[in-house]
């Protein structure tokens, strides 16, 4: 629909550019990282190949940055992706606190961010602005499947754990929030260092705790979360009646800390590769373009792309605010979104999400089909909603 | 045994030895005299082969040692008592007596080193640098006597030491030259130098000046210290 | 009451790793007057080489535990060879700021290939289990690292006392130059002995392999905990640092526990401790008191 | 054990061969073009850089320049400089957000609290010296880095404190090219503060104390208290560094006070030259315009470069560039003078 | 000469692991009096100097200055009381001038020192003063060359320079010539009879001739405590002395 581009484009500098801002050496790299880059020039090639002449502009490019999951770089690199390299969206930036850092650039450079892979109910809540889109997931949706979930299923004494920085707090209190909004019970939560690579202290005291714990939750992520796992299993903590519930879950997790040590452990995934044909067919093709299986984050990166290049078109123009009007209230189905919907009020964007299973060894039949889908979790109650904090 | 033809050293621009040359016969104590700054000390760290700026030959037994590292000389049977003495922080008196391998063929046994040294025997287990300056002197020259090397250079072993232990000195300088070992002396004390040495050398400006024999230092003595201390 | 021990037994555990990579840094200390910055990087390089021993050769733990440090030995001799030994006569300050240059090398250059994520490595089988300790059980494995490290810091106290290798390595440290003109070629003596001190890291980093997360950056936060230990144990003293990385563990493993209200307090602890330590014996607790100055 | 290296002057070369002797004694107009040059330099920086590369180039300098001043000048190498820069970054940036003050103002009450810190720390730290001063000055880093992580209510966590406003009498100084100019006189003071505390009576003391402490007090300097002072004026530089940062990034996040950031502030010292004082400044210059560079052209490795120069200026390139440059100075201008 | 006691001690002792380095010692230095230590090599001079000194604090007993309790300070605090001394082991700034180390040591009692934010140039001012220390001393040539580049017998004499320049009240001096050649022993003879005038000197010394020209107070330690105590003639003619340190003929000088 909308007005169909025509050749005379209204661009500012008659290029559309792409900034893919993220860690591409650090505890995320594999989350996202490089392979985000390879997503949105999917994504490109995909909006050349639908609009051919009829594009808004042929001229269309990715520019990348290494963040390092440091604010002060993520800061630095943010403002030089706008101003030097004349990006008009930025994408990606996982790490809550650079997250929520290009923001306030975005902000003040006038200029589109759409954040894939940050967890912070913040940028939808008191961080937010007129300029910035939160687009894959948050702590609320993370905390709202698998606590509410688990504890509807049986798990009725948590004893949770949780990273002692922003996401973690953040985490804490949305699931302890879910567990006793499901009618589960916190018998004990523990702040850990972060990072961390030692455990034990507080996996020994799991099962002393009155009354025991049938569920450890864990909030950690990455290489935490790695550690975690492999001396959850050492103590033998599933053998002494405490089951595991991961808060984040990327599918590099599981690659990386084999299913077997995380074999039945339920957590909430923004999105399948192999849930169904339309995932699964954009997952051999970014398959053969990278090597690898997309994460959620992959594939939420490619789709922001795509919808941000639609909205130009749509508008013919690349001006942010034309932009941002055309892209607000808009409701979107695609490879990534289903149920989509981006809200106006503050920028969330909604769509459905997934309770997922780490399937048994045995049940593992092909490289990286890691998980089964337990349930989908409708796009109108996976997230919150909008706060009253926002103010745009 | 030790020849020195034509050695010169410099530290940077300053050059320090100008073609010094000197020989020292098996079985003889020699010193070498001369004033503060004149490059005895350096001389005796280029025959060791420490000095890393020198041109000239040093041999030893007529064998050239002028391509030898310092340790494979030491094995040769040269031992040091450097002028600052040369006492090991990190190791305990024992450790500083044992440390070095023995390279000659009548090497001191501990017990022959603590009986003449009983200052040493009381203080044998604390780091070296503990040690009283004088202590500190009486181990250098117990260590070289204990690698049971041919050849001493001794950077003035009566430096710091009270006058029972200069004589002590020249008594154990004398036992070892009458068991045959040979010794390059530095020395200051012109009393003490004639009390042990068959002959001494003059060094100034970095060249050998005079060679003189015992009765020669006596008969000038006056002379020599005069210019000694200027 | 069993809790208390339990968490005692788990503290000496993780001072394990401590009094490991403390006696490494205090064997290289002690002999060459070098603070290795490096040494967390070689305990990851431990870690993350017996993950590819075990991944790519198929090479189980056990071999791992022992060519992990004779490779990381070798490399660390090679390293002597080429640079620490260049700067031996210099500031000890030069050779910190190598190794400080050295440790962000080896972390970017396991980075590029292996990525940053944890890596997985499993228990070995034979220590799969638990064992009974009376009062509780303990992962087997644990109790083993426990054992195993005792059993290394004792054998290296007693070679380094007992042994002629301990003085004529600190002997040539001390004064190279004077140690030559002993008869002494020190550097062969002086290389062994760093390639020694980093196997221990190596070593410690193997044992780490099955209980903690490998990946390059493992040793990075892990190396200042150990510097804080070294000061508090005395840099200088074997024993001091053997017996401060057991205690800090120790210390680390209460707090977390009883001082869990106070989480600023449990998580600098050690440095809390090491200020208090500073305070009372600059030295350290084993440390030997400096010469008037 | 540790009396060998405490405890024995001049037994092994120092770091702190300086190199500021060969300009100091160059002709007064070389002097002053080198100094003309370097303000030239100074005022087009943000004409041929990405301002906000300029703006981090002047903050390190002074951050480099306060570790010389304790590494070159005092013999002290403290390897947990971070936690001054970080103090005063997250004290500028909290007065700044709840005060409102001018950035000056903020800049300059940040450095005041980095002195503040300095004093407990350096009282402690001053107790030891040359390895064990770099390690305990890092381990006490280290535990202002876990406070500030731990004491999330004020600093933000791991959000660092964000959108700090830098204001000046209403002017508008979002852009950071206007913001450079107006961060320039501070780091220029700062600069000369450095110099002239080198080149002071007290920097003469300094000197003497790197060089020979315990002759030092037998001639009656209180040694532990110059060296404490010492300590303090450096926190109080490098907070001034720190303070300017946060203004310039808005920002202030953990990594301010990791300590791989008080390790890279003695790299750039090393590549600039130890004692040297300027080395600093070029130091500062060239690493953080390499880094920008590197991470801008998708060259993960950032470690890799920066170790890898590391080592070579360590193991070849000790004097630095600066004190490389000042010795062929001098060289050239003792062979003029024959 | 003569008098009260400027510096005293009353059982000074000092232990060093186990090892009694200094034993109970009594000392007595009268004003303006130059008074010699001698004894073997380790009978605890240094020790006594470093205690004196406030380098060492003492296992026990009290020091005194010109009646005021010293004992513990520090030792800028003793050197800041007037009690300068010149170490054993040669102890200077490896690269600081000759002319430089002195001015270092006029410029200590003023407070300069803390001057952060004035000028060096300032020390100008010690230039002249210290330039006739320097030449005191045999080192006017000499003035601006690094103290590492000095034979070690112009280092002796450098370190006497710096003592000098605190103008002290007390001057300790560790062996003073050892090193020297004979000339500069004659000369540093007369440097200390020169400034003894006014001040009071103790001197550890091995070169009993030195000790015959300026002691007026000779004490002879042995294993950290006093054996004799008196005037030279009489010290050197003690039999205790003689078996203990001495030995049966003067070798020395
Ligand atoms: N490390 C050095 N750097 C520069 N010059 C030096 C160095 N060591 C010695 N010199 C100079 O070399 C000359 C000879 O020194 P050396 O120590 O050999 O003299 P010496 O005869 O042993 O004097 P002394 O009787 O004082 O011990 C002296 O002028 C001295 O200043
Ligand atoms: N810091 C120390 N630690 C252990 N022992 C020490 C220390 N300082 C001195 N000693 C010991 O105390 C004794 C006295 O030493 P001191 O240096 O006072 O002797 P001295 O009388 O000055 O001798 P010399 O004439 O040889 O210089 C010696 O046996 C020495 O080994
Ligand atoms: C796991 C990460 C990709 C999310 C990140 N920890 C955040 O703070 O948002
Ligand atoms: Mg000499
Ligand atoms: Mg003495």
């Amino acid at each position: 629909g909308g007005p169909a581009g025509s050749g005379d484009s209204k661009l500012t500098d008659d290029r559309v550019v792409l900034g893919v801002l993220n860690d591409q050496s650090g505890v995320y790299a594999d989350v996202s990282g490089k392979n985000s880059v390879k997503a949105v020039e999917m994504a490109i090639a995909d909006f050349k190949a639908k609009y051919g002449d009829k594009a808004v502009t042929k001229n269309i490019s990715v520019e990348s940055a290494d963040h390092q999951n440091k604010p002060d770089i993520a800061n630095t690199k943010a403002a030089e992706l706008y101003d030097r390299k004349g990006v008009d969206a930025i994408l990606d930036v996982p790490t809550s606190s650079a997250a929520l850092k290009v923001a306030d650039v975005a902000k003040a450079k006038k200029k589109l961010y759409f954040n894939i892979t940050g967890a912070t109910t913040a940028l939808t809540g008191a961080s937010c602005n007129r300029y910035t889109f939160h687009y894959a997931y948050d702590s609320y949706m993370l905390a709202h499947g698998t606590g509410t979930q688990a504890t509807q299923q049986g798990a009725k004494n948590w004893y949770i754990v949780y990273p002692d920085y922003a996401f973690g707090q953040d985490m804490e209190k949305k699931f302890s929030a879910a567990v006793e909004g499901a009618g589960g019970k916190i018998v004990g939560k523990d702040a850990t260092p972060f990072p961390n690579d030692n455990f034990s202290t507080f996996l020994l005291k799991a099962p002393t705790l009155n009354p025991k714990p049938d569920t450890l939750g864990t909030m950690q992520a990455g290489g935490d979360l790695v550690n975690l796992v492999k001396q959850y299993n050492e103590f033998k903590l599933r053998d002494k009646g405490v089951g595991l519930a991961v808060g984040l879950m990327f599918l590099t997790d599981i690659h990386s800390l084999t299913p077997a040590a995380l074999a039945g452990t339920t957590y909430t995934d923004a999105w399948y590769w192999n849930f169904d044909q339309q995932n699964r067919q954009w997952a051999d093709r970014f398959l053969s373009e990278t090597g690898t299986r997309p994460t959620f984050a992959h594939a939420a990166n490619y789709s922001a792309a795509m919808q941000y290049l639609e909205a130009v078109q749509a508008a013919g123009t690349d001006d942010a605010d034309t932009v941002v009007k055309g892209l607000e209230g808009k409701e979107i189905n695609d490879v990534f979104l289903r149920n989509g919907k981006i809200r106006a009020e503050d920028h969330r964007v909604v769509h459905d999400a997934y309770l997922a299973q780490v399937k048994p060894q045995a049940e593992v039949k092909e490289d990286w089909d890691y998980v089964k889908i337990l349930k989908t979790i409708p796009a109108a109650e996976a997230f919150a909603q909008p706060s009253g904090d926002c103010k745009m | 045994m030790l020849r020195i033809d034509n050695l010169s050293a410099s530290y940077g621009e300053a050059q320090v030895l100008r073609e010094a040359s000197l020989e020292v016969a098996p079985g003889e104590v020699v010193t070498l005299v001369g004033r503060n700054g004149a490059g005895k000390s350096t001389l005796l760290r280029c025959v060791m082969g420490l000095h890393p700026d020198q041109r000239g030959t040093v041999s030893l037994d007529g064998r050239d040692l002028t391509r030898l590292p310092a340790y494979r000389r030491a094995r040769l049977g040269l031992g040091w008592v450097p002028d600052d003495r040369g006492a090991y922080a990190t190791l305990t008196v024992t450790e500083n007596l044992t440390l070095p391998p023995r390279v000659g063929p009548d090497p001191w046994s501990l017990e022959r080193v603590y009986e003449a040294f009983p200052a040493l025997y009381t203080r044998r287990d604390s780091p070296a640098t503990k040690l009283s300056g004088g202590e500190q002197q009486m181990l250098a020259l117990a260590r070289v006597l204990r690698m049971g090397a041919r050849m001493l250079l001794c950077d003035e072993p009566t430096e710091g030491l009270s006058p029972l232990l200069v004589q002590q000195v020249g008594d154990l300088l004398r036992e070892a030259k009458r068991h045959g070992v040979t010794v390059l002396l530095v020395e200051q004390n012109l009393h003490f130098a004639t009390g042990v040495a068959d002959r001494h050398y003059l060094l100034a400006e970095g060249r050998v000046v005079e060679a003189m024999d015992n009765s020669e230092v006596r008969s000038r003595e006056r002379e020599l210290l005069a210019y000694l201390g200027i | 009451m069993t809790g208390f021990l339990q968490h005692t037994f788990d503290g000496l555990v993780n001072g394990a790793f401590y009094a490991l990579l403390a006696l490494g840094l205090a064997v290289i200390f002690g002999m060459l007057r070098v603070v290795n910055f490096a040494h967390g990087a070689f305990y990851m390089l431990g870690a993350m080489g017996a993950y590819v021993l075990l991944t790519e050769f198929g090479v189980p733990f056990w071999w791992a535990l022992v060519i992990m440090p004779v490779l990381l030995g070798a490399l660390g001799m090679a390293l002597e060879r080429a640079f620490v030994h260049r700067l031996a006569q210099l500031d000890p300050l030069y050779n910190f700021l190598l190794t400080f240059g050295l440790t962000l090398i080896l972390q970017d250059l396991v980075k590029s290939r292996y990525g940053v994520q944890s890596i997985p490595y499993a228990t070995p089988g034979e220590l799969g289990g638990s064992v009974d300790l009376g009062l509780f059980d303990f992962p087997t494995y644990r109790v083993f690292v426990l054992v195993f490290a005792v059993a290394i810091c004792v054998g290296v106290w007693w070679l380094l006392t007992h042994s002629r290798v301990g003085m004529v390595v600190r002997a040539a440290t001390e004064r190279p130059e004077l140690t030559r003109a002993f008869g002494i070629n020190v550097g062969r003596w002086v290389t062994p002995v760093f390639g020694f001190g980093i196997a221990l890291a190596g070593l410690a980093g193997v044992l780490a392999a099955p209980m903690r997360a490998v990946n390059p950056l493992m040793g990075a936060d892990l190396i200042i905990v150990v510097f804080a230990v070294v000061v508090i144990g005395g840099l200088g003293s074997i024993f001091g640092s053997v017996a401060a990385g057991f205690g800090i563990g120790l210390v680390q493993a209460w707090g977390v526990v009883y001082l869990a209200d106070w989480p600023i307090l449990s998580q600098t602890l050690v440095f809390i401790v090491m200020a208090a330590v500073l305070m009372w014996r600059p030295a350290g607790l084993f440390g030997r008191e400096e010469a008037p100055a | 054990m540790s009396t060998a290296v405490d405890s024995e002057p001049g037994a092994r070369q120092g770091p702190a061969r300086s190199g500021l002797v060969a300009v100091a004694r160059a002709p007064w107009w070389v002097r002053y073009a080198l100094l003309a040059a370097g303000l030239v330099v100074a005022l087009w920086l943000p004409n041929g850089l990405y301002p906000a590369v300029a703006v981090d180039i002047l903050c390190w300098a002074l951050f480099a320049v306060s570790v010389d001043l304790l590494l070159g000048f005092t013999g002290l190498m403290s390897f947990g400089h971070a936690a001054f820069w970080g103090t005063s970054a997250y004290v500028a940036g909290i007065v700044a957000i709840e005060a409102g003050l001018p950035f000056p103002l903020a800049v300059l009450t940040g450095a005041l609290a980095a002195a503040v810190i300095a004093v407990p720390i350096g009282y402690l730290a001053v107790k030891r010296t040359g390895i064990y001063f770099a390690m305990v000055t890092l381990a006490f880093a280290q535990m202002i880095y876990y406070v500030a992580n731990k004491w999330g209510t004020v600093t933000g966590g791991e959000n660092g404190l964000q959108a700090v406003p830098r204001e000046l009498g209403g002017m508008d100084l979002t852009d950071e090219y206007y913001f450079y100019y107006a961060a320039l006189p501070i780091t220029v003071l700062g600069l000369w503060a450095a110099w002239r505390i080198v080149n002071s009576p007290f920097g003469r003391v300094l000197v003497g104390i790197r060089d020979n402490p315990a002759r030092a007090r037998a001639l009656g300097y209180p040694v532990h208290r110059y060296k404490l002072t010492a300590f303090v004026l450096s926190a109080f530089l490098a907070g001034l560094g720190g303070g300017l940062y946060v203004m310039g990034h808005q920002f202030v996040s953990l990594d301010a006070l990791h300590w791989t950031t008080s390790g890279k502030a003695v790299v750039v010292v090393v590549l600039g030259g130890i004692g040297t004082l300027w080395g600093g400044v070029v130091g500062a210059g060239l690493l953080v315009r390499l880094e920008d560079w590197l991470s801008f052209s998708g060259f993960e490795q950032i470690g890799l470069v920066t170790g890898a120069i590391f080592v070579l200026a360590v193991v070849l390139f000790r004097k630095g560039i600066w004190g490389s440059a000042a010795a062929v100075a001098a060289r050239w201008s003792a062979g003029r003078g024959k | 000469m003569a008098g009260r006691a400027l510096l005293s001690a009353r059982g000074l002792t000092r232990d060093f692991r186990g090892f009694r380095a200094v034993d109970q010692v009594d000392l007595d230095v009268a004003a303006e009096s130059v008074h010699a230590l001698v004894g073997p090599n380790g009978a605890g001079k240094t020790t006594l100097f470093n205690l004196l000194t406030g380098f060492l604090p003492p296992t026990a007993g009290t020091i005194e200055l010109a009646g005021r309790d010293v004992t513990g300070l520090p030792p800028e605090r003793v050197a800041r009381l007037g009690v300068a001394r010149s170490f054993q082991i040669t102890s200077l700034f490896p690269q600081l001038s000759a002319r430089e180390h002195v001015e270092l040591a006029l410029q200590s009692p003023s407070g300069l020192g803390w001057r952060f934010w004035r000028s060096a140039k300032l020390m100008g001012r010690y230039r002249e003063r210290a330039d006739e220390l320097l030449d005191m001393v045999g080192l006017a040539e000499l003035a601006e060359v690094p103290a590492e580049a000095l034979a070690y017998g112009r280092k002796r004499a450098l370190e006497l320079a710096i003592a000098l320049a605190l103008d002290p009240k007390v001057l300790l001096l560790d062996e003073p010539t050892a090193g020297m050649g004979l000339e500069d022993v004659d000369r540093t003879v007369e440097l200390i009879t020169r400034v003894r005038r006014g001040r009071t000197v103790v001197m550890v010394e091995h070169n009993m001739s030195v000790v015959g020209r300026l002691a007026d107070t000779v004490t002879v330690l042995q294993a950290g405590t006093v054996l004799v105590e008196g005037p030279y003639e009489q010290v050197r003619a003690d039999e205790r002395v003689i078996t203990a340190y001495l030995g049966a003929t003067d070798a020395a000088h």
